[in-house]
């Protein structure tokens, strides 16, 4: 029974933080968010050489440090924290995804590269007027012979402007749905980054016409894939609800209206009282959701319990964090509505978050659904 | 009971109809139907016909060439105005006509009404407002702004903050603190300023959606005449208050109409999006539509009181917390309907907002996130909820204050730099 | 345009309210809903002869006082405010359904009793599992020849232990509802006297055994019935929702802890602000409904108004009263959790005028259907 | 991580469950499916079984007779118990031995805890809280409960009140206030009352759903030794709330369970009204199921805080809140899954309960409101959502606190009786 993060984790985690705060404080998180590329590519590269981040869950073979998902929902919680602007998550996610679907040959070609954070690669699943991307899915892989070409419109494609890698979901000629590898550079590739709610994560339309891929593997139930994102969805979004929480109590110290500060007044505090208790709960989810999603990795295999708390973690993280997104606004009054403040940066993202894959609704259906209600 | 408006105000309202279908441009789909760089454009020309037909100081009376509307009249013009999407003036005359113009009728000396009225009328003069600073914003009597006599003029420093249309503006009103060894709320003055001389630095602020719609206004030893004080000097919070009040005007009987419009785009959309048959979205439709006609009702009652001759008083409290809530909350529910439509929104900007958009804007995924990035400023600016809700637990519930620690001459006040 | 009551109304609540107060106050309410009754007759003696309440909306012609129903509205605001325990609101939704209903014989025969007071009438149209009793309806009226008897259970019949006369809804032969006269010492008529949550409203189960019955009219759409019924339990709602941020305030002023008025805190400050604002936009749709149901009543032709406004104003009022309710206990703190304090009354007739003809949610329902969604 | 528990936890776990499949009755259902005229014999008769089987103090050492748990076993045990439907002891345990009984172990002397401890345990003596006054609820050092020494003997006068199962007790412990020129928190003592004297009256207090939990305890005179002192005199106020500590102890571990035994009624009676297929119905369930996992996996972090022994602190302010505001919610949901049913509830009572039936109990409409009714005391009984705030506020997140009126000598407040 440790059902908490172990010493060394705690250590990585410090380390990040301050390796975050030092490199990337949310000043140049906005440059390199307002940055054509949308990260800053030395950020990168140091949180990819230095900290070796993307390959932290990787196989040692393919240069990874063989952890489980845990250090992973570690990042993601620090970099929600920090806001940082880099492609961790969107690399996180396509590994994950040549993890479970790629063929050997797959993840040879791939996952090396994605760890050394040389490789930038991306999942591009959510078609327009789609949510999660399984349901609806329009885009067509055509195969003549080994050669295969896709055509479709992805949205909302995670630094898909500048991905080096897409894994592509599309429907094959026999009604199957796989993840399919397409090139940056690939002909008949259209992308174009997008005019975002979230401001620090840059996202793309990716448009294929007849677009040459490689499947990454056989045909695939995209739905556990769904299930680790919502799990580390929920591990960022708790780093940003204590952002937010933080923030908001900094000010409430320091601001004094009344001759007090503002924070004595028990409208102020006790909305803060409550942005914890909403932290507390989604920090206990989405910490027990990593911890199923890695057992799951570490052992191989799925069990049926990420299957309720992913969508669970994820409603309750996103509750969290819009609750404690708009009560920090409030809490820091008009500033707190202006563009220089941060404030709004963490609003943007919890918002986005939350309707990524579906909003609290959504998940609590998904959830009921499961739970055979 | 009967809520039918008066026969002369229905008179009047046909009046109006006639007007707008008379003056506004075939065709005429609401400001946000025109292409953004006509917009100004249309707005100057449009608040000059506006003048021409008494349609613009509706509030003020006749001799000081107002219309001399009756607040039913105002309701009615407001309403049909909105009906039709047509500005009923610029931003600037809200507080040129609304606020100060009102105020120095009931306040100002016949100098000042005559010195003034004329210009601001005109839109020869263009007003915003010195209220707030860093320091001093649920706290206003908490300004440090200060003014001294020198030499027949009043010499001005500090920094003013949420100065809307500030950066369109060539004169402010300030409250500037006068006497620091009063109490907070006495050593105030009301003062007017000319924008137009080097100790007035004007600086946008850009809000959260991105748009400029606010400005600090930084004054280094800015200068105005010993007579530019309206009410007593030191006594400036009364004249503060006073100009308050005509803030609440008619904007509790018009809340229903403007609300309205938003939701039947917010209906459209669910039934574009294909999601009326959830019955949760269906739920918080309903509830939407609840709470505009509960702003209908609540503006009926308005009305009622006004034509009874009861001017708007404390009340408008609860109409605030309303509308700033409710503005939320459907816009939350507009991003529920949009989902991952969201997250890239397209479609027509709405221009920058303080609460909803032109009439005529495109029913577009952008529109409805920059309305609800809006909405998060409602419950901040013009009193925070937390403020209106101390007012209705104090004023209306008669409820007793907090203990207070800012008694006593202000200037012993050990006030912390937020 | 008078969206307000006007000065006689105003003076017929003020005189009513020092009545209730009088003669009625809490303790009183007490004694008479626990008595076998559940109501006080010499108080209903008096509310009838003296105050002429039961009358107040009925035809000259049939001893009433030709009001519209306004009057009536006034009544529930108060007797709600007051939880005044008198059969006011059965006899007034029974004689509501003969006007609307009732062949011109059936109206001479019920009217005048129900005007002077001496006739308890009540509607019987809820059964067991059917929330509003137009649903789902089981009881069945057969008729032989001229006579017409009654099989089937009707529960939460308000009074219906006691009452002179209930109207039953049913269906009849040529499968039409109609509603039926069936008298109170009628053969094969079992009543029982219900627990219920709501204290100070008596409510019973009334089974129907091949019981004689005679039809108050022609085949009957019900539905705008109960529009009016909620319209009037809107209005009683608000009286409710009143008493609660009154009682709440008064103590908060009065009760001390920390040296301070516990009303000074804004914890407490501000919740009592918020049940005024509910409490203000409920009153307004209440009295918006009243107004419609009064314009239909008095040009005796339905407008389409009602429809929407009945179920949004219950909505409103239902939401308002069962927050107040909840607060006021919450202000009151340990004491406003005992029998002995009067806050759960008012909680419980929350709950349960809430529930009655259907929760804020199925309220909503119904609106949005009307509504066209 | 890991969620499993301990081996040694689960070798105590087997031993637990065999303990109860041979002690308890055949078929038994829990206390709620037991006549409601056998359930006091039973909790007696299982009383004395727990104690032959060191079941029943679990919390003490050994040397003073208890089980010598730790904290896992605490909570293994409350979770097969909780399970099982078994009582852990009687009501007055919970004073007895859970809060005295430790602050004894802790605070008092050998000699108390010689007099006392055995006793205890015994049964011999049944204990009841004195803490809460009229007066002095939210404020808890605000009592006005005053001792005065009276040769050799303490003197005892004032008013009780909330005190569960004081008309079961024989004993009670007292905060006593016995120095009124000392500061409201200074001047306190802690005293060991025995309630067989003429100066003691127990009255109960009949809840809103018509159950006598609570009492009032009248002392008029009452007397008691004067070494009859935890703590030092005019130091109560730091034993009251170390026996609060106690108090936390294991619930936020067993929360979950106990709440997850709710929810599964309330599955099977949103099933069984065939309400699953609505959406608002599906997503509240959902949202349920998902408060009670979050109970279940902040209690697996307070389990490995406790094994790494952290005693649980002000973190349980944020539990309090957390299931206290769950147990409105789920039963609203039940009200609104039994819609018109809730009117005239029927089925099996629960024969009063302070949050949820006993194991066993009907899934009966009556369990629900009843249940609903309960739920209102959550958030006020000790200590208040407002209070935790507080806490969560000034403790955990370190705001600053209100200004203060109560500082100074006690007797020179200006109180007023509310």
């Amino acid at each position: 029974m440790h059902f908490a993060y172990d010493t060394d984790q705690d250590d990585f985690r410090s380390s990040l933080r301050r390796f975050l705060a030092d490199k990337a404080p949310l000043s140049a998180v906005r440059t390199a968010a307002e940055s054509e590329r949308g990260y800053d590519a030395d950020l990168w590269k140091q949180m990819s050489t230095q900290l070796g981040l993307p390959g932290l869950h990787l196989p040692e073979e393919h240069g990874g440090s063989g952890t489980g998902l845990l250090e992973p929902a570690i990042v993601m919680e620090e970099t929600g924290r920090a806001l940082t602007a880099s492609p961790y998550a969107a690399c996180l996610l396509a590994s994950l995804a040549v993890l479970r679907y790629g063929t050997s040959e797959a993840q040879a070609e791939l996952l090396p590269g994605i760890a050394a954070g040389d490789t930038i690669a991306t999942l591009a699943m959510t078609e327009p007027a789609s949510a999660a991307g399984v349901a609806g899915l329009r885009t067509t892989a055509l195969s003549r012979g080994d050669d295969v070409t896709l055509t479709g419109v992805k949205t909302l494609v995670e630094h898909g402007h500048t991905a080096d890698v897409l894994l592509v979901s599309a429907t094959g000629g026999d009604g199957g749905t796989r993840l399919y590898v397409v090139r940056g550079d690939a002909a008949g590739l259209t992308r174009t980054r997008l005019q975002a709610l979230d401001l620090t994560r840059p996202v793309a339309e990716v448009r294929l016409d007849a677009t040459p891929a490689v499947p990454l593997g056989e045909v695939a139930d995209l739905a556990p894939l769904v299930d680790l994102w919502c799990t580390l969805l929920a591990a960022e979004m708790v780093g940003g609800t204590a952002a937010c929480l933080d923030m908001a109590v900094a000010y409430a110290k320091d601001r004094h209206q009344f001759n007090r500060p503002i924070g004595s007044f028990q409208a102020v505090k006790h909305r803060c009282a409550e942005m914890l208790v909403a932290l507390d709960g989604a920090r206990a989810a989405a910490q027990y959701a990593a911890f199923a999603a890695d057992q799951a990795f570490t052992s191989g295999q799925d069990g049926p319990e990420l299957e309720t708390v992913a969508p669970l973690a994820k409603a309750e993280a996103s509750e969290a964090y819009t609750f404690a997104a708009g009560w920090t606004i409030q809490v820091l009054g008009g500033i707190g509505f202006t563009w220089e403040q941060d404030a709004h940066l963490y609003f943007r993202r919890a918002w986005a978050d939350s309707a990524l894959l579906g909003t609290p609704a959504a998940q609590r259906a998904r959830l009921a659904d499961r739970l055979g209600l | 009971m009967d809520v039918d408006y008066p026969p002369q105000a229905e008179d009047f309202r046909r009046r109006v109809r006639a007007f707008l279908s008379e003056q506004l441009p075939a065709g005429w789909a609401g400001m946000g139907a025109l292409p953004e760089k006509e917009r100004e454009q249309f707005r100057e020309q449009w608040r000059r016909t506006l003048a021409e037909h008494q349609m613009l100081a509706v509030s003020w009376p006749k001799e000081y060439g107002g219309a001399g509307l009756s607040l039913v009249e105002q309701v009615v013009l407001a309403e049909e105005f909105a009906l039709a999407g047509a500005p009923q003036g610029s931003e600037n005359d809200t507080f040129g006509i609304g606020m100060l113009g009102n105020t120095l009728i009931h306040l100002g000396t016949e100098e000042q009404k005559q010195r003034y009225l004329p210009k601001i009328l005109s839109g020869e003069q263009r007003w915003c407002q010195g209220y707030s600073e860093p320091d001093a914003g649920s706290d206003l009597a908490g300004i440090r702004t200060s003014a001294v006599l020198d030499g027949g003029e009043w010499v001005i420093n500090g920094q003013k903050t949420w100065t809307s249309a500030g950066h369109l503006a060539d004169h402010i009103f300030v409250l500037a603190r006068t006497n620091p060894d009063a109490p907070k709320h006495r050593g105030i003055t009301f003062l007017l300023v000319p924008m137009d001389q080097p100790g007035v630095e004007v600086r946008p602020i850009r809000n959260m959606a991105g748009y400029s719609l606010f400005n600090e206004v930084f004054l280094t030893d800015a200068r105005t005449g010993a007579g530019e004080v309206v009410g007593a000097v030191d006594d400036g919070w009364r004249t503060a208050m006073a100009l308050l009040g005509f803030e609440r005007g008619v904007t509790a009987t018009t809340d229903a109409i403007r609300f309205r419009a938003e939701l039947d785009r917010l209906f459209a959309l669910a039934r574009e999006r294909g999601v009326t048959s959830d019955a949760r979205i269906r739920d918080r439709l309903a509830w939407c539509h609840s709470r505009v006609e509960v702003m209908r009702f609540r503006g009926l009652q308005a009305l009622t009181r006004s034509l009874s001759g009861q001017p708007p008083g404390p009340e408008s409290a609860i109409s605030k917390i309303i509308w700033s809530e409710y503005a939320q909350a459907y816009t939350e529910l507009a991003m529920e309907i949009l989902g991952a439509e969201a997250l890239a929104p397209t479609g027509q900007a709405t221009g920058g907002l303080l609460q909803m958009p032109e009439a005529g804007t495109e029913n577009s995924p952008l529109s409805w996130v920059e309305t609800f990035l809006a909405a998060r400023a409602g419950t901040i600016y013009a009193g925070s909820s937390q403020v209106q809700r101390n007012i209705i637990g104090e004023v209306l519930l008669g409820l007793p204050k907090e203990p207070r620690l800012d008694s006593g001459p202000f200037r012993e006040l050990t006030r912390k730099r937020g």
